[in-house]
């Protein structure tokens, strides 16, 4: 039987992996986004296992740390979103490839 | 490991899976408040209680519903469903899918190895975490409020939207 | 004597006026001027060479001013008169004057008439650099002149294109051999430490015994540079084709004396070749092959300026045999003489064009014995010595001597005699088909008009003295009178015999006139009969040479020259810029601004960090 | 001071030009003539006068010496000897002629352009008399980007390119010196404690035969891109034939020179070793450059392109001849300098004269020009013998002397060298045959030569045959600045 941690682990790569992909195959900005908090979480989860594999607070106050950058980023990132929104009339962040104003 | 912990695993994994596959975004953003919810069953079965708490609130609670709003604000749901079928050729997918895999066959080779034994899931308790955030975090926390202001003032400053465009009775105004 | 300087400066001179105040003087002045300054240097060499000979010395020299030193290497431009340079002087200046007067008559419709006069003035100045030179590097610069001078007559008419293309083939052709003459200089330097004709000839002898390599390499690279200038075998190929200058050109330069450079060459270093007797006898070979090769070709000529031109080259394959054979004055006995009369059937040929309007095909002349009786008269004369015919013609006292010495000089062989003779023989042959298909037979062209008096006065000075030179020397057989090699005798040592008697000499010329006689009577009879074609087109483009050395030298050269037009090296650093260029290509479109190719690179980079971590792992 | 004169001379005339053009267009030309004519006056005193009695037995004629950065050993050290006037004089008389030619061709920002010839030939100046490495480095690069610009603002089609092309190849070359200079800067001063950029001082540095070595490499490395050797000419055509008249002048009469200057003033006394190690490498490498360049010269259908490409050939007789070390060599180098300054210069100039009247520089759209330009034709005739090495001319002595002195040092080289005069032959004649010789294709009505055009021929002309008869004069000029050291070097 696997153990505790490893299969934590595993699950957080598989989570981060689909988050990946996601990132990769999307052009809509706010699917990029969200695969971005997907990844984050991944990554907050493997900080969850780790710290109860040690038995030591440093992981979980990591996952708060990025629970806070989660929180800005996506306020910040929305903001961005929304004035790429209104210049381009579209989602599609290929359609912000060039740097013109 | 037990059960609880392999239904709420194949429950994130499906949900992420759906996220990552739905054309349409409100769909995938409530699939992905499910994915967040199992997490924090994992989490909660690592000894992790109030993280477990925490996810729910602030990532299923605050951000997604932040996300869901702003989406419905801009009216997305169905209007970009289409443009996203499009985009959505296998062409475009297979090649990073399977990149993608590849990494996550190295990850996996990578935790496996190392057959770790003696690993028992160990309690931290919440008040350790409040203690050590507040003990030699405490830089770190006084920087995470930083970044959550700045995040704050940035988003007004983005988020406010010219007059022009949104109040257009002002149009004429000089201002 | 002092005076001599004045002999290459007075048409030097000439020339530059030419050059330069050619519009100005108009033509009477360029006439005063060109043939002036010949005449006048023609004038000071017959006083010069009289004072000369009165004073009995060996050799007289003049420095005018030193060219340059180098460490203890020191070149002056200075002149040396002895006997080899002073018969060359005489006839270059001699003969020189009367083919400019001739020229004033030939030329006069020319539009460039002052350009002709300026090169010819120069060419002659610089033929007399050549032949006064007291040291080779100053020898070499007549030498390249005369080749200058060479080059701008033959492509005289530049309009058109073949005339330009003879010129450049002539010039390139000679500096083949010149480079091969260079090259024996630097090895004289090397030696020798010094260029100058004496000193270079009294150190070669105590340097090297005969036989020595590096004297025998300098005798090669020595005859390689006569051969290009003299059109022998191998380098043959330009001479015929210079034809296509003006026909005054061909009389003085390919035909009386800057062919004969070669000659001249050979015999100022006859202590070298003597030294080399491998080289020498490389010289007769020359000789006795160009002489037969050329007098075949000439025999199938149907231009009558290449059927002279082919005669010049095996007359002085002729004059290669004599010096081969280490009869040297016999050599300068036959140039005299050739200087005269084949100057002067060059000069009654231009006449014979002149008449017929620049028509040089000699089936579409016949029968103008009586149309151009004067013309005829001497070109008969000429004809006589080219066949030499006994007695009465100067070429059959020189010829007849250096057949004589072919076989029984120190040097001679049976076999040289042999060619000779055969020579003699072809000669005649080709000499009375040219007679006979210019002056006989029945008339095609019609006369335009007939030469003038300044046209004719040359040709009847020339006749006269193309049948007086020869009594310059006699055989054993009519008196032995030797004047010429006896004045020669300080420059030139004198020819050494071997089993020779009277009366093999009396046979041999019984033979010689006998098969003169036959190839006259045969070329009568045959006249018109059927040749072979193919033989025929052989040689009548002189046995293959240009064709195989355009397929040789000629054809890889502008091929590699197509080819490499764009200078391959430059693809080098142009590959090593669009290598760049390819490079900031790729690395710009990484750059392409979209996200999802940065994370695709994100993934690769972890992929590949990770397949090394765990190919390490698993190591 | 005098010495600071030939440099000044120029300098200041550039700015002095440049601030008049907004007087007057045509007042640059007037003032860049007076500069060079000044200069050309100063150099040409300097010559005839006789060598001061006290100075027979010193190596130099005038020395100037100012500290500039003692600390690190740099000074403004200027002297003259024979090799160095010898060059100060081509560069005068060859910078009145580039001025003469650019006199109608430049019309606009004219003020420009005389402060950019002004500022090359400042700095050429520089290169020939300056005896520190510092600085010699410091006006290698002064006379670098005037051209460029020169090349880059009046040049023709590919101009941009071909400067591009221009700069980059000396440029690296230059790097590779300056890394040298460095180099031998630090040996120096690690041996002797004395740490000096002075040229006198690095003479005698004893090294290590590797370092040595590498040294020497690292400056044959600008000089033979400077020369051109084989291998890295191919900068040279594009430059040469988009450059203006005057910029191809220059280059070919001046740029070129100071490769082989440097070669013949610094390679060879300061790394006699090394030199000797690699003699036979680089005559080998300009032989095949005399036989490359003639071939390249021979394909080439553009008037200005194969000019250069015949200066690629007669460069490598310059180092065929360096590396021969004897003195007749030496003294064949310094003449082919001179002589293929004066005869490349005026094939250039020929070309400019000819594209002002044709507008165009395609042989095949030259032929029969004789008619139309006798007085032109005759002059073209006398360079083109030039180049082919005809004697009574210059360029027959220098090769006659370089030949004969590489002959003692390397027949076989020698005798592919020589090879060489007979392609010279073949590309040399084809130009008379192509522009002034043959059919002419229409009906040219052109002027023949201009009292100005005969003005900057003539002298040419007058020196080429003048080289020819009397070489004397500059061979006992330049016989006391033989590098020695490099030719009694004796392999232990």
């Amino acid at each position: 039987m696997i153990n505790a941690t490893t299969a934590g682990l595993v699950l957080a790569g598989v989570l981060f992996t689909l988050g990946l992909i996601s990132m990769l195959i999307r052009r809509n900005i706010i699917f990029m986004l969200v695969s971005v908090e997907i990844m984050l979480n991944a990554a907050g989860l493997a900080f969850i296992v780790a710290a109860s594999r040690w038995g030591q607070p440093e992981g979980q106050v990591m996952f708060m740390f990025i629970l806070a950058m989660a929180a800005a980023e996506v306020s910040v990132g929305l903001a961005l979103i929304l004035q790429l929104y209104h210049q381009l009339k579209s989602l599609d962040s290929d359609e912000a490839s060039r740097m013109r104003g | 490991m037990g059960t609880a912990f392999y239904i709420a695993a194949a429950v994130a994994v499906l949900s992420t899976i759906m996220v990552i596959t739905r054309y349409n975004i409100m769909h995938a953003l409530l699939y992905f408040n499910v994915s967040m919810l199992s997490v924090a069953v994992v989490f909660y079965l690592y000894g992790a209680p109030f993280m477990a708490a925490l996810e729910l609130i602030v990532y299923a609670g605050a951000i997604m519903v932040l996300i869901i709003f702003f989406v419905m604000m801009l009216n997305l749901g169905s209007q970009t469903a289409g443009e996203e079928r499009s985009w959505m050729t296998p062409g475009v997918w297979i090649g990073p899918s399977v990149l993608c895999l590849v990494l996550l066959a190295e990850l996996v080779y990578l935790m496996v190895q190392p057959a770790d034994t003696g690993a028992e899931i160990k309690v931290v308790d919440p008040k350790e975490v409040g203690k050590s955030l507040f003990g030699p975090y405490m830089l770190a926390v006084e920087l995470a409020g930083m970044l959550l202001m700045a995040g704050i003032v940035g988003a007004y400053h983005l988020g406010r939207q010219k007059k022009k465009i949104v109040h257009r009775f002002l149009e004429n105004s000089p201002s | 004597m002092e005076w001599m300087y004045l002999v290459p400066a007075l048409p030097f001179l000439g020339a530059l006026i030419l050059i330069l105040f050619s519009g100005k003087i108009g033509k009477p002045g360029v006439i005063a001027v060109g043939c002036g300054s010949i005449g006048l240097a023609a004038l000071v060499t017959i006083v010069a060479g009289w004072q000369f000979m009165q004073s009995g010395v060996p050799a007289f020299s003049q420095h005018l001013w030193e060219w340059l030193r180098v460490g203890d290497f020191s070149i002056g431009v200075n002149l040396r008169l002895d006997a080899l340079s002073l018969s060359f002087a005489f006839v270059i200046t001699f003969v020189g004057w009367l083919i400019h007067i001739y020229s004033t008559g030939y030329m006069s419709d020319d539009p460039d008439f002052a350009r002709f006069f300026a090169c010819m003035n120069l060419f002659v100045g610089s033929m007399l650099m050549l032949v006064l030179a007291d040291n080779l590097l100053l020898m070499y610069l007549g030498w390249e002149g005369v080749g200058l001078c060479s080059y701008l007559l033959i492509g005289f008419w530049y309009k058109a294109p073949e005339n330009g293309a003879a010129a450049r083939k002539a010039f390139i052709v000679t500096r083949v051999g010149d480079t091969a003459m260079a090259i024996a200089l630097f090895l004289l330097v090397q030696h020798t430490g010094s260029l100058q004709l004496s000193v270079v000839l009294e150190r070669a002898q105590s340097l090297w015994a005969a036989g020595d390599p590096t004297v025998v390499w300098i005798a090669f690279l020595l005859l390689g540079g006569a051969v290009g200038k003299s059109a022998q075998l191998p380098l043959q190929t330009w001479l015929p084709d210079a034809m296509a200058g003006p026909t005054p050109v061909s009389a003085l330069i390919h035909a009386a004396t800057m062919v004969t450079a070669g000659v001249y060459l050979i015999a100022r270093t006859n202590v070298i070749f003597s030294l080399a007797p491998a080289a020498q006898t490389a010289v007769a070979i020359t000789g006795a092959v160009t002489l037969l090769l050329a007098g075949f070709s000439a025999w199938v000529q149907t231009d009558i300026k290449r059927v002279l031109a082919y005669s010049t080259i095996s007359q002085i394959g002729y004059m290669f045999l004599a010096l081969g054979v280490g009869a040297w004055s016999a050599a300068i006995f036959h140039f005299i003489t050739h200087a005269f009369f084949k100057a002067l059937l060059f000069l009654g040929a231009g006449a014979v064009i002149h008449a017929l309007h620049h028509e040089q095909d000699m089936f579409k002349m016949g029968g103008l014995r009586k149309s151009l009786p004067g013309v005829f008269l001497v070109f008969l004369i000429g004809s006589l010595s080219l066949a030499a015919i006994p007695f009465i013609s100067s070429g059959w006292y020189s010829k007849d001597q250096i057949i004589w010495l072919a076989g029984t000089a120190a040097g001679g062989r049976p076999v040289y005699a042999f060619a000779a003779v055969l020579g003699a023989f072809i000669t005649a042959a080709y000499t009375t088909r040219m007679m006979l298909l210019v002056f006989f037979g029945k008339e095609q062209t019609h006369v335009h008009h007939k030469p003038g008096p300044e046209m004719m006065v040359p040709l009847y000075v020339l006749a006269v003295c193309s049948t007086l030179a020869g009594f310059l020397e006699l055989p054993h057989t009519l008196g032995h009178f030797t004047w010429l090699s006896d004045f020669l005798q300080p420059v030139l040592p004198e020819v050494v015999t071997q089993h020779a008697s009277v009366a093999a000499e009396w046979g041999l010329q019984t033979i010689t006139a006998g098969l003169a006689a036959l190839a006259i009577y045969i070329t009568w009879r045959l006249l018109n009969a059927p040749f072979p074609k193919e033989a025929g087109a052989f040689l009548k483009s002189g046995w293959g040479f240009d064709a195989a050395y355009d397929v040789l030298f000629v054809q890889p050269f502008v091929r590699i020259a197509r080819l490499n037009r764009k200078d391959i090296i430059d693809n080098v650093y142009t590959g090593l810029a669009a290598i760049t260029r390819g490079l900031h290509r790729m690395m710009s479109a990484t750059q392409s601004g979209i996200i999802r190719w940065y994370v695709l690179g994100v993934v690769m980079g972890a992929v590949l960090i990770l397949s090394v971590i765990i190919w390490r792992h698993s190591m | 001071m005098i010495l600071l004169a030939f440099i000044l001379f120029p300098l200041a005339g550039a700015f002095l030009a440049w601030a008049s053009a907004a007087v007057n267009a045509t007042l640059p030309r007037w003032i860049a003539l007076l500069v060079m004519l000044a200069g050309l006056v100063l150099a040409v005193g300097i010559w005839v006068q006789p060598e001061p009695a006290s100075l027979a037995g010193a190596d130099w004629r005038y020395v100037y010496h100012q500290p500039w950065m003692p600390r690190f050993g740099v000074s403004l050290s200027l002297a003259i000897d024979g090799l160095s006037l010898l060059m100060i004089v081509l560069t005068f008389f060859l910078g009145a002629m580039a001025v003469l030619v650019s006199w109608n061709e430049i019309r606009d920002r004219t003020g420009f352009y005389y402060f950019n010839l002004l500022f090359v030939l400042g700095g050429i100046a520089g290169v020939f008399l300056v005896m520190d490495l510092f600085l010699f480095y410091f006006f290698w690069e002064v006379m670098l980007i005037p051209m460029y610009f020169l090349i880059g603002i009046w040049g023709h089609g590919r101009r941009l390119y071909a400067s591009l092309k221009f700069f980059l190849f000396t440029q690296a070359g230059g790097l590779l010196m300056l890394l040298s200079i460095l180099g031998l800067y630090f040996v120096h001063g690690a041996s002797t404690g004395n740490y000096t950029f002075s040229y006198a001082e690095l003479l005698q540095t004893p090294m290590e035969q590797g370092i040595g070595r590498w040294l020497m490499l690292g400056f044959m490395a600008a000089f033979l891109v400077k020369l051109p050797a084989f291998p890295f000419h191919t900068w040279l055509p594009d430059a040469h034939t988009e450059a203006p008249t005057a910029g191809s002048v220059i280059l070919a009469g001046l740029l070129l020179k100071t490769g082989a200057y440097g070669i013949l003033r610094f390679v060879l006394p300061l790394f006699p070793e090394a030199c000797h190690a690699f003699a036979q490498v680089f005559m080998l490498l300009g032989a095949i450059g005399i036989l490359y360049g003639g071939q390249l010269a021979y394909a080439q259908t553009d008037f200005k392109r194969l000019v250069a490409y015949t200066s690629v050939s007669h460069m490598g007789f310059v180092l065929v001849g360096a590396f021969a070390f004897n003195e007749l060599a030496y003294q064949g180098v310094v003449m082919q300098m001179i002589t293929h300054g004066i005869s490349t210069g005026a094939l250039f100039m020929i070309a400019g004269v000819l594209y002002e009247r044709l507008h165009t520089r395609e042989l095949e759209k030259m032929g029969g020009l004789w008619a139309a330009l006798p007085g032109l034709g005759a002059i073209t005739m006398v360079f083109v013998m030039a180049s082919l090495g005809l004697p009574g001319l210059g360029n027959f002595i220098a090769e006659f002397l370089i030949l004969a002195g590489s002959w003692q040092a390397s027949p076989w080289i020698t005798v592919l060298a020589a090879t060489g005069l007979v392609v010279a032959t073949v590309y040399s004649l084809r130009i008379m045959q192509k522009v002034f010789f043959g059919i002419s294709l229409r009906e040219f009505r052109l002027k023949d030569m201009t009292v100005r055009e005969a003005v900057m021929l003539l002298p040419l002309v007058i020196a080429i045959i003048w080289l020819g008869l009397f070489p004397q004069r500059v061979i006992d000029t330049a016989s006391k600045a033989a590098p020695v050291v490099a030719f009694q070097y004796k392999d232990n």
